[in-house]
């Protein structure tokens, strides 16, 4: 605390003060920008529009949606590099990955579940299936449901979405099938609640408080309800791992979980628990996709921060253009 | 009571469907009643919370139906059909996302939607028939194409470019208010806004770093990876406050709008006014009842399940 | 810490009540400082020149309205003070009747007459889809009204509109959510050259500030933005909406008490925790 | 072939779907006409809508059946299920027969019988339960929220200025700085973090949903 207070108080002074600083010389000009002109020209003809971006009907643009050129790139780049490092995954090249705490912690939970003889309780979110979250949450419930069935430990999972109920309950079928003990899935574990936020959200909490899960499983797709749900674990003292790409919920989950898988994290769930190669690969190309990333970032500033102050195309709106802007 | 929007009602009729009256006596009388059985969860599960909340998740659930049944199965299928065929007794051009389409394949097309619908209902009979994983299957197909394609675009793609921007700009100033101090300012260089996009940028950059997870945890990356989760934590907090003061929002109104009721029109004394008139208004009444049965109950012993 | 775990929350629980509800009996609340980008909202409208049309997009439903509601209606109040003219649509099923009912009372106000100076278009399935059919063909998106059917051509402010986007000066969207300012940002701001504004729930303006100033010109933030604007809007109406703005403004007051209680119980909670720590 | 034709279903459906996202609609000036693949694409989207919505009688037909046998059972929730299937084809009673005008409550003028329920009975019920995150909120700071390292700390500081600046009492007590402290954050740092984020999320939800259009991820099947 005492170092926050001091941060404080530094910024304080700074804000409140002003300071004398040296003088800099203004940002200088971009020069010569005629380069940028004709590749700006060039784009108008491969893009098929003319001078004041209407529509020639000839070159992409003819059935095309030119704004869209990036992004159909960026998927078909993702792609080949997916392709590529599958190829090396499966030729046997290992690839490793980085500690996550909070899936370490969550065969200790199955296992502390097993020990006190209390179920396991795994939340799949509230979205439907078109949220790929809920489609990722069906298959990391199939590695929990393997692991339950492994260990003789009642796992319930409670939906709030017909649809994600029949997947969930092929999910937790499969995945006693995997630990071959296809007689562990009990069909009222899987349980509908109500299509409603608070009255799915009020039925989990009443889950909790009545059957004592040890362990608390929150993967998915959250809103408003990961406060109550998270709060209402903690008062049975069950360990929670919880794990989200919504960002809006996760400092809930910060806040009373004893584990938090963040945001792209949760999207590395499965590689992680399984270390298939195939799967490795797939995050792997996220990886790399993410330096692409930041190097196009890096020079689009540095092109912008030269083009201040110049007149007409600089090399700055080309990029941009190419970046989809 | 105090500052309310709600307008003062000198009477209200005891039920209305009619919009323009400010309100009925039983509405107010159920309004408060669900919300404070609601508020009286956070004492204990007990049967007023109970009976409130499955009677949401009744209505949710009618709700709910009522609209998919509305905007999922009576218009696509229903009204869709009857339209196309009077576009193709009348001759005219039937149009498909803009695509102009012979109606005998349009409705042939929805007839097919509609079956493999049967499919999935065929679960009920035989839960582990091949049939429902078809429509599935082109569910899971449909939505994951979608979102990959527009969250690409508008999150990947649209994203990064918009992060695009000078660090040095004569126009911009930083901070708003921040700035008017001139001993920031040089000529037409404005040094809070350098050091602004600079921590903005770091901080970017860093925070993607922390979600690599393959590459080699070298002393460099990690010590990168640990600035990202600072600025991760403080985006975390940021966005903590924010939640409270909507959250707390709320529950203002809740109480505004239980207040609005402790108007004379609704209460059961009548608008003799004084005390009576605001001990048998909705809130108070029901309030007190509710608090009088918990206590009782508490007392006895035998109350709902513990919270 | 088994001291904390084993603590009655529920006394948490009574305090805050006592606060809020003690807090709203005492009423009082002052002037708050207007925000940059609160100031930014309230300009570009001002910068409107008479007789541009805004159009206003209600994207909320009854369980956000605690928050949005008080920035719809000086908006409102707001657009019709400059002449300015509005072309009402939504995105979720819910919002229309707020729609009818705020314009129903404010538009007589100020002799606005429907069809002339603001028409209301109703709801429009589809979230981000619908957002896009709204931008490229208003026409084809919406062939009749929402007030009477008349078709879309009928009327004279949407004959002035023309098609599409170019029609439009501005666009206001009341955002609660997913569909809200993003998707307009993407499927309208990106595409068109028309500026945006928003109000937004809390829990959405951190979002926001990723697209400030370049893709949102101004919004205002919670229930602190609504307020701020309707400090400003109850000036240059000379006291239309004097009445939301005390409101808005107690409750402020109201939220200071509770921001204020729940960081002293941060800070309360983490003393005893670390106290607890040094003792073990 | 059980296992061959869903997965080909995706992966056609999902091409199409892809395919329709880049083509170009309409363009009179330019004479170009709308790609057939948008028609495929609205086509595809309502069949997903229609299953949705069956399928949501699936999820009511497992509701009741759960509730009918637990009232069967007896039991202190039988009174409470009951209740819940009463509210539950009640409203749909009123909703469907209002929808179909086979009949109707309201006079000229006046709203349909179900907006009033709606609005006497849901929305109340609703807000509260959304109100009530206040209180919990409240007690999730004083039990749960825990200075234990730099990074948790950061979080509260940010979280405690933005509480402040946000509301009058905080500039009164700052001398007018909390405010500008979160305009700082907000801008710059909550901006980076957010856009992290959300790319982050992005490339996953890109990873996770090309392999399953182009039919490498099978595991949400069953075989």
């Amino acid at each position: 605390m005492t170092l926050c207070s001091t941060l404080a108080l530094v910024l304080h002074l700074a804000l409140a003060t002003g300071g004398v600083i040296a003088p800099k010389p203004a940002p200088q000009a971009a020069d010569d920008t005629s380069g940028a002109q004709a590749a700006w020209d060039q784009l108008d003809a491969i893009k098929g529009e003319g001078a004041d971006g209407e529509l020639t009907g000839e070159g992409l643009s003819a059935w095309v949606d030119t704004e869209k050129v990036p992004t159909l790139m960026a998927i078909v780049v993702f792609g080949l590099l997916m392709f590529v490092y599958q190829r090396k995954a499966k030729a046997g090249q290992e690839i490793s990955i980085r500690r996550i705490a909070g899936l370490d912690a969550m065969d200790e939970a199955i296992g502390r579940a097993t020990e006190m003889g209390r179920p396991v309780l795994y939340v799949p979110g509230i979205d439907e299936i078109k949220e790929i979250q809920t489609i990722y949450s069906m298959m990391i419930l199939r590695h929990v449901a393997r692991k339950t069935a492994e260990f003789g430990t009642d796992l319930i999972v409670p939906v709030k979405d017909s649809i994600v109920l029949t997947f969930a309950e092929e999910a937790v079928k499969a995945g006693c099938m995997d630990a071959g003990r296809p007689d562990a899935f009990v069909k009222d574990n899987v349980r509908y609640l109500s299509n409603e936020q608070f009255a799915y959200c009020a039925g989990v909490a009443g889950i909790m408080a009545r059957e004592k899960p040890a362990a608390n499983i929150m993967l998915g797709m959250f809103f408003a309800e990961s406060l109550i749900l998270a709060e209402s674990g903690f008062m049975t003292g069950a360990i929670q791992v919880a794990g989200t790409a919504k960002q809006h919920q996760l400092p809930f989950f910060v806040a009373a979980c004893d584990y938090t898988i963040i945001g792209e994290e949760y999207f590395a769930v499965t590689a992680y628990l399984t270390r298939e190669p195939n799967l490795l690969a797939t995050i792997r190309t996220g990886d790399f996709t993410k330096w692409i990333g930041i190097t196009l970032l890096i020079m689009g500033v540095v092109l912008a921060t030269k083009a201040v102050g110049a007149e007409g195309i600089t090399w700055a709106d080309v990029f941009l253009r190419l970046a989809g802007k | 009571m105090f500052l309310a929007l709600q307008e003062a009602v000198t009477e209200a009729p005891f039920f209305t469907l009619d919009t323009s009256q400010p309100g009925d006596v039983l509405g107010a009388w159920l309004v408060c009643f669900l919300t404070l059985a609601v508020f009286s969860f956070l004492y204990k599960d007990n049967p007023f919370y109970k009976f409130a909340e499955h009677l949401f998740v009744g209505l949710g659930t009618a709700w709910f139906t009522m609209k998919y049944y509305e905007e999922g199965i009576v218009q696509p299928i229903h009204e869709y059909i009857t339209s196309a065929r009077a576009a193709g007794a009348a001759g005219e051009v039937f149009e498909l996302g803009g695509y102009p389409l012979d109606t005998a394949w349009a409705i042939g097309f929805r007839v097919v939607a509609g079956i493999f619908a049967l499919f999935l209902l065929s679960r009920l009979i035989a839960p582990n028939g091949w049939a429902p994983r078809w429509p599935l299957a082109i569910m899971v197909g449909v939505y994951a194409a979608l979102k990959m394609t527009g969250e690409t675009q508008s999150k990947l793609v649209l994203l990064l470019a918009n992060a695009v921007a000078p660090v040095t700009d004569p126009n911009k100033l930083a901070w708003g208010e921040l700035t008017q101090n001139p001993g920031w300012r040089i000529e037409n260089w404005d040094m809070f806004f350098s050091f602004s996009m600079g921590i903005f940028f770091v901080g970017l950059i860093c925070a993607l770093l922390h979600f690599v997870f393959t590459f080699k945890r070298t002393r460099v990356l990690a010590g990168v990876s640990k600035v990202g989760v600072v600025t991760l934590m403080i985006t975390f907090g940021s966005m903590f406050g924010f939640t409270v003061l909507g959250r707390i929002a709320l529950l203002i109104e809740r109480i505004d709008s239980l207040d609005g009721y402790t108007d004379p029109a609704y209460s059961l004394a009548g608008d003799s006014g004084g005390f009576l008139t605001m001990a048998f208004s909705p809130p108070i009444l029901l309030g007190a009842v509710i608090a009088l049965t918990l206590g009782v109950g508490a007392l006895r012993g035998r109350g709902g399940d513990s919270a | 810490m088994a001291s904390l775990r084993d603590f009655d929350r529920r006394w948490i629980f009574l305090i805050m009540a006592v606060i809020v509800v003690g807090l709203n009996v005492t009423g009082g609340g002052g002037r708050l400082p207007v925000s940059e980008y609160v100031h930014n909202y309230y300009d570009t409208i001002e910068a409107l020149p008479e007789g541009s049309i805004v159009m206003l997009s209600a994207d909320f439903d009854p369980a956000s309205a605690a928050e949005l509601l008080p920035a719809y209606t000086a908006t409102i109040h707001h657009l019709f003070t400059k002449k300015l003219n509005i072309v009402n649509v939504a995105t979720w099923p819910a919002a229309p009747p707020y729609t009818v009912s705020e314009f129903g009372r404010i538009a007589p106000q100020y002799g606005a007459e429907y069809g002339e100076s603001w028409v209301a278009l109703g709801f429009l399935p589809g979230d981000d889809v619908a957002m896009g059919n709204i931008g490229q063909s208003l026409a084809s998106a919406y062939p009749k009204d929402d007030v009477d059917e008349t078709p879309y051509g009928d009327l004279p402010l949407l004959e002035r509109v023309g098609d599409n986007m170019d029609g439009i000066d501005l666009l206001i969207t009341m955002s609660a959510g997913y569909p809200g300012i993003l998707e307009w940002i993407a499927q309208v701001g990106g595409r068109y050259e028309v500026p945006i504004l928003a109000a937004t729930t809390a829990v959405q303006t951190p979002d926001l500030f990723a697209f400030y100033p370049s893709q949102c010109a101004g919004f205002l933030g919670a229930a602190t933005g609504a307020t701020q604007y309707l400090q400003l809007v109850d000036e240059a109406t000379g006291g239309a909406v004097e009445k939301e703005r005390l409101v808005n403004q107690k409750r402020m007051a109201v939220q200071s008490g509770a921001h204020l209680f729940i960081i002293l119980l941060i800070i309360v909670g983490n003393l005893i925790y670390f106290i607890g720590r040094r003792g073990a | 072939m059980k296992r061959e034709i869903p997965i080909l279903l995706t992966v056609l459906s999902g091409l199409l779907v892809t395919l329709a996202f880049f083509t170009r609609g309409e363009n009179v000036a330019a004479g170009i006409e709308t790609h057939w693949s948008k028609a495929v694409n609205a086509e595809l989207l309502q069949w997903a809508l229609i299953f949705f919505s069956v399928a949501f009688i699936l999820g009511i037909a497992n509701l009741v059946r759960i509730s009918l046998k637990q009232i069967q059972g007896g039991g202190a929730d039988a009174f409470y299920k009951t209740v819940m299937l009463i509210a539950l084809f009640g409203y749909l009673g009123v909703g469907l027969g209002e929808y179909h005008g086979w009949w109707s409550f309201a006079g000229e003028g006046e709203q349909p019988m179900k907006l009033w329920i709606y609005d006497k009975l849901f929305i109340p019920l609703q807000a509260t339960m959304f109100s009530l995150l206040a209180f919990y909120i409240a007690s999730a700071a004083f039990r749960a929220f825990r200075a234990r390292s730099l990074e948790s700390t950061l979080l509260l500081v940010a979280g405690a200025i933005v509480m402040l600046g946000q509301v009058p009492v905080g500039d009164q007590i700052t001398d007018g700085y909390a405010s500008r402290w979160l305009a700082f954050l907000m801008v710059y740092v909550n901006g980076a973090g957010q856009k992290a984020i959300i790319i982050g999320a992005t490339l996953g939800v890109l990873a996770t949903g090309l392999r399953i259009v182009l039919g490498i991820e099978r595991s949400y099947l069953s075989e």
